[in-house]
């Protein structure tokens, strides 16, 4: 069902965990909806430093988070803004259809901080 | 890897004898039954000698028993049948609960569309129908009660007994899906005072595609299908004749060995779940925790834990279960029977059945002790919900 | 005694290289394919490559391909579930031929009762529908045409590329039973203009139970069964999975062979007809004299003769026939394809219907051609109507 | 599907043929029906000292004809025609339910035959 990478990224994710001083922090989803990704963000110098994940979701959901984290580590906040679910699925090589919807929930997140992260 | 099968309910692998009696229908008596020559009366001596057999093991005659192609076609067959039947006579009620397999809500949702009107009883937290829900739902044009023996999920045993008594009463016709519970515990079709019941052969080590409907004599439903005269005129088509002995086959040893395998697996199963309890915080048994439980399930809740990553992670640990039942894993809307039971959506989404078979030992309850706690651990501490202990 | 098994439209032997993909899925790889365990996945991994593998046969998409549980539930399955989708909605009126497996012909019986109409077209003397005749019956309100590739019991083969193309400039749907077609002459949905196709395993050398509907992409017709949500929502039940693979192998071989094989039978079917007219008088070819007639298919009439006691003495000669389709065998009344096609009576209840098979010898036909006169002649003379030479 | 007694009546028939002076001759059924036999018959002596028959039709009718005529072979014509359908099914071992009623015909023959002689 899931490619060798998605299994790899769901056994072993990078980036999980929580940030005590994160610069931005934002969460998406919620348990009605099945899935909730929180995005933890250290930026310097518009770059993005160090990102962390939590996920409560499924396979497909967590190994999306993990790419997602890895694809914008070390990226300026506009490059790491313009980071597509097509990108995610992608590097993931490929997740099944009924997947896919899975996957936009750690951009979501990311954008979502990167914005609060903008206004403030 | 250790590899430890806990998806029973599912299906079940086909046993060696089953198999190979299939075999010979495959290869040697392989002929159409409705022929008239040796080739084909050697198949057709196959098939009604499978049908004596499964009517003998439920208590029922030859006559009443017409194979269909799965449990699916048996409970679609009783309820369509039914209604074609009665419906413009009779009435236009049906009663039915809401936690029965998809092949029965399905079918009940499909006649809802065609003007009949349909009452879900609900359950109790347990999982379990209320006669008096049941008794106040009846009504004059109620034509039929269709309520399933065990559950596929949470395993819990159905008051059929008592329900049969009631609809007999007042000749309301009873249909019981006894696809989870046939073999597991006794089915008899006189004690449950039922007139229609579906079984599935690969439930109990058979084969897949292959299952039957009794039909009470003297209960007139429709026909499902249209075509031939097999079955004697009930079901049309070319008969599955392997698959019909092989269902036979697989039939009778399951009888034969249920009192000693559903002792066995019960204490498996006891172990399994006071392990897990033992082992785990947050962690809610779904369904009868006594004795209107199968002897095979374990279905639990892990709070914090999401149902599909547990079973990926089992799965990669080499041990296969399951969230709900396998035809609806992969959508992600918690259980509707979890649901029907008032189950918090927070448990109901980290839930996982495992059922157990003859092939299980207590090695492989073991091993799932062993493994299955550190994976909800490792996936408790990605969850954002989850209050951490230490940072990851 | 030699033995010679003549009744492969009826149904045929399971070849050995069938039997032992399906051995490998009932033994090995049983899993549940809706499972999402390694087990399940497994299976689905299985019936996939099957589903790919005979929608490339067809000339058609995999997801166009459901499977049934026979060639019966694709024929009702297409019927009905035309008629729920469109019968609100474009019309009520279904086109058939007098000539179509009973499959077809009851179902289109039980939407008569539901307040559809349905044109049964006339044949020829040969079996044949006369595109006239098609084009007469269409109406604003024709919602679907059903006709056979090839007729089960004279072998017949129907015009439907024209009728596909006629049906397709005016947007009917058009069903194509291809039972009997399917691996002896070319199917391709797309040269056949079809929008909807059945086949059954067991009449190319694979399992009895089960068979598949193309439904071409696009086409919205109803399901015909409720439940799970199996086969892309659009056939519930727990898959078929040992017979699904043996079905995709059977068919690869089929077509694989079908060139060759069906040269070969030819030839020993025009020597067992020719030789039957030498030794015999009375005598009529059943169907179609020429090049529309399938490649193993021989149905002859003998005056003065009952069909069932000619099958029954052939049996005794070790010889396997059948008298029109295997499952009306037993009844007294004459074909119902013998007597669309005007035959007389004295002539279609004698009839036999020969069908021959990859195992059948040049040899086969020389017995056949050996034993059969003599049984004819005894037969005639017991019969009061046949005028004896000599008194027995 | 038959017995071994009906595949023995319908592979050797007793009594198979015509009879060119026969005290009486009966036949029923039609080709309409499927199914016609024909009954010829010798008496002496309100004795039937011969009998016999032609039967178009299924193996049950054929091996009842037989089984029939050789029922009656000898009786009085007054024994002859309280034969029942029953006797002439059990004395073959049975038939199947479908086909019980292709075993009457060679009675009704019989049963006209004998009438026609008495009113003669
Ligand atoms: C309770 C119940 N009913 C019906 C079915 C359907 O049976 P089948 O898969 O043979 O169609 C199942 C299993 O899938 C079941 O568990
Ligand atoms: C033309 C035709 N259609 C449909 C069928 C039914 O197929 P099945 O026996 O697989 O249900 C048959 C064979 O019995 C057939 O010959």
């Amino acid at each position: 069902m899931y490619s060798e990478t998605v299994m790899d990224h769901f056994t072993n994710p990078r980036n999980v965990g929580e940030m005590e001083d994160a610069d931005a922090v934002a969460e998406v989803g919620s348990l009605a909806c099945g899935d909730t990704t929180k995005i933890f963000l250290r930026i310097k110098d518009n770059i993005i430093e160090d990102v962390k994940f939590k996920t409560f979701g499924c396979g497909a959901a967590i190994a999306s988070s993990s790419m997602a984290t890895e694809l914008v580590k070390g990226k300026s906040l506009e490059e790491a803004a313009k980071i597509s679910t097509q990108d995610v699925v992608e590097a993931l090589g490929g997740l099944p259809t009924q997947k896919v919807h899975c996957s936009v929930m750690a951009l979501d997140a990311l954008r979502k901080a990167i914005e609060e992260y903008n206004s403030n | 890897m250790r590899k430890v099968y806990l998806d029973h309910s599912a299906t079940t692998p086909v046993r060696r004898e089953v198999a190979e009696k299939m075999w010979t229908y495959l290869t040697d008596k392989w002929g159409n039954p409705s022929s008239i020559h040796g080739v084909g009366r050697e198949a057709k001596k196959g098939i009604e000698k499978a049908r004596e057999k499964i009517a003998a093991l439920l208590g029922a005659e030859a006559r009443e028993i017409v194979f269909t192609g799965g449990g699916t076609e048996a409970d679609n067959h009783a309820i369509i049948g039914t209604a074609a039947a009665l419906g413009g006579r009779k009435g236009r009620h049906i009663i039915t609960s809401s936690i029965e397999h998809h092949a029965v809500l399905d079918t009940c949702e499909y006649l809802e569309k065609d003007g009949f009107e349909v009452t879900y009883l609900p359950v109790t937290r347990e999982g379990v129908v209320r006669i008096e829900d049941l008794k106040s739902a009846l009504r004059k044009d109620t034509i039929l009660v269709s309520i399933m023996h065990a559950n596929n999920e949470v395993g819990t045993i159905q008051p059929v007994e008592d329900i049969g008594r009631i609809c007999k009463e007042r000749g309301i016709l009873f249909h019981i899906d006894a696809v989870q519970s046939f073999g597991k515990i006794p089915v008899d079709v006189q004690d449950l005072n039922v007139d229609l019941l579906s079984i599935s052969a690969h439930k109990i080590y058979g084969p897949k595609g292959i299952g039957c409907l009794y039909i009470r004599r003297g209960v007139k439903i429709d026909n499902f299908a249209h075509g031939g005269a097999q079955e004697r005129g009930r079901r049309p088509g070319t008969e599955n004749v392997a698959g019909i002995v092989g269902f036979a086959k697989a039939a009778e040893l399951a009888v034969a060995e249920m009192e000693t395998e559903a002792a066995r697996q019960e204490k498996l199963r006891d172990k399994l779940i006071k392990g897990l309890q033992e082992r785990l915080e947050d962690v809610e048994l779904n369904g009868h925790p006594g004795h209107l439980r199968l002897c095979n399930n374990v279905n639990m809740s892990f709070k914090y834990v999401e149902g599909e990553s547990l079973l990926l992670s089992l799965d990669m640990s080499g041990v296969a279960a399951s969230s709900g039942s396998a035809c609806s894993s992969g959508s992600l809307d918690p259980s509707h029977v979890l649901t029907a039971m008032g189950l918090p959506l927070e448990y109901a989404l980290g839930s996982v059945r495992m059922t157990l078979g003859r092939d299980n030992t207590e090695e492989d309850v073991d091993y799932v002790l062993d493994v299955l706690p550190d994976i909800v651990k490792r996936l408790r501490n990605m969850s954002p919900f989850y209050k951490t202990q230490a940072m990851v």
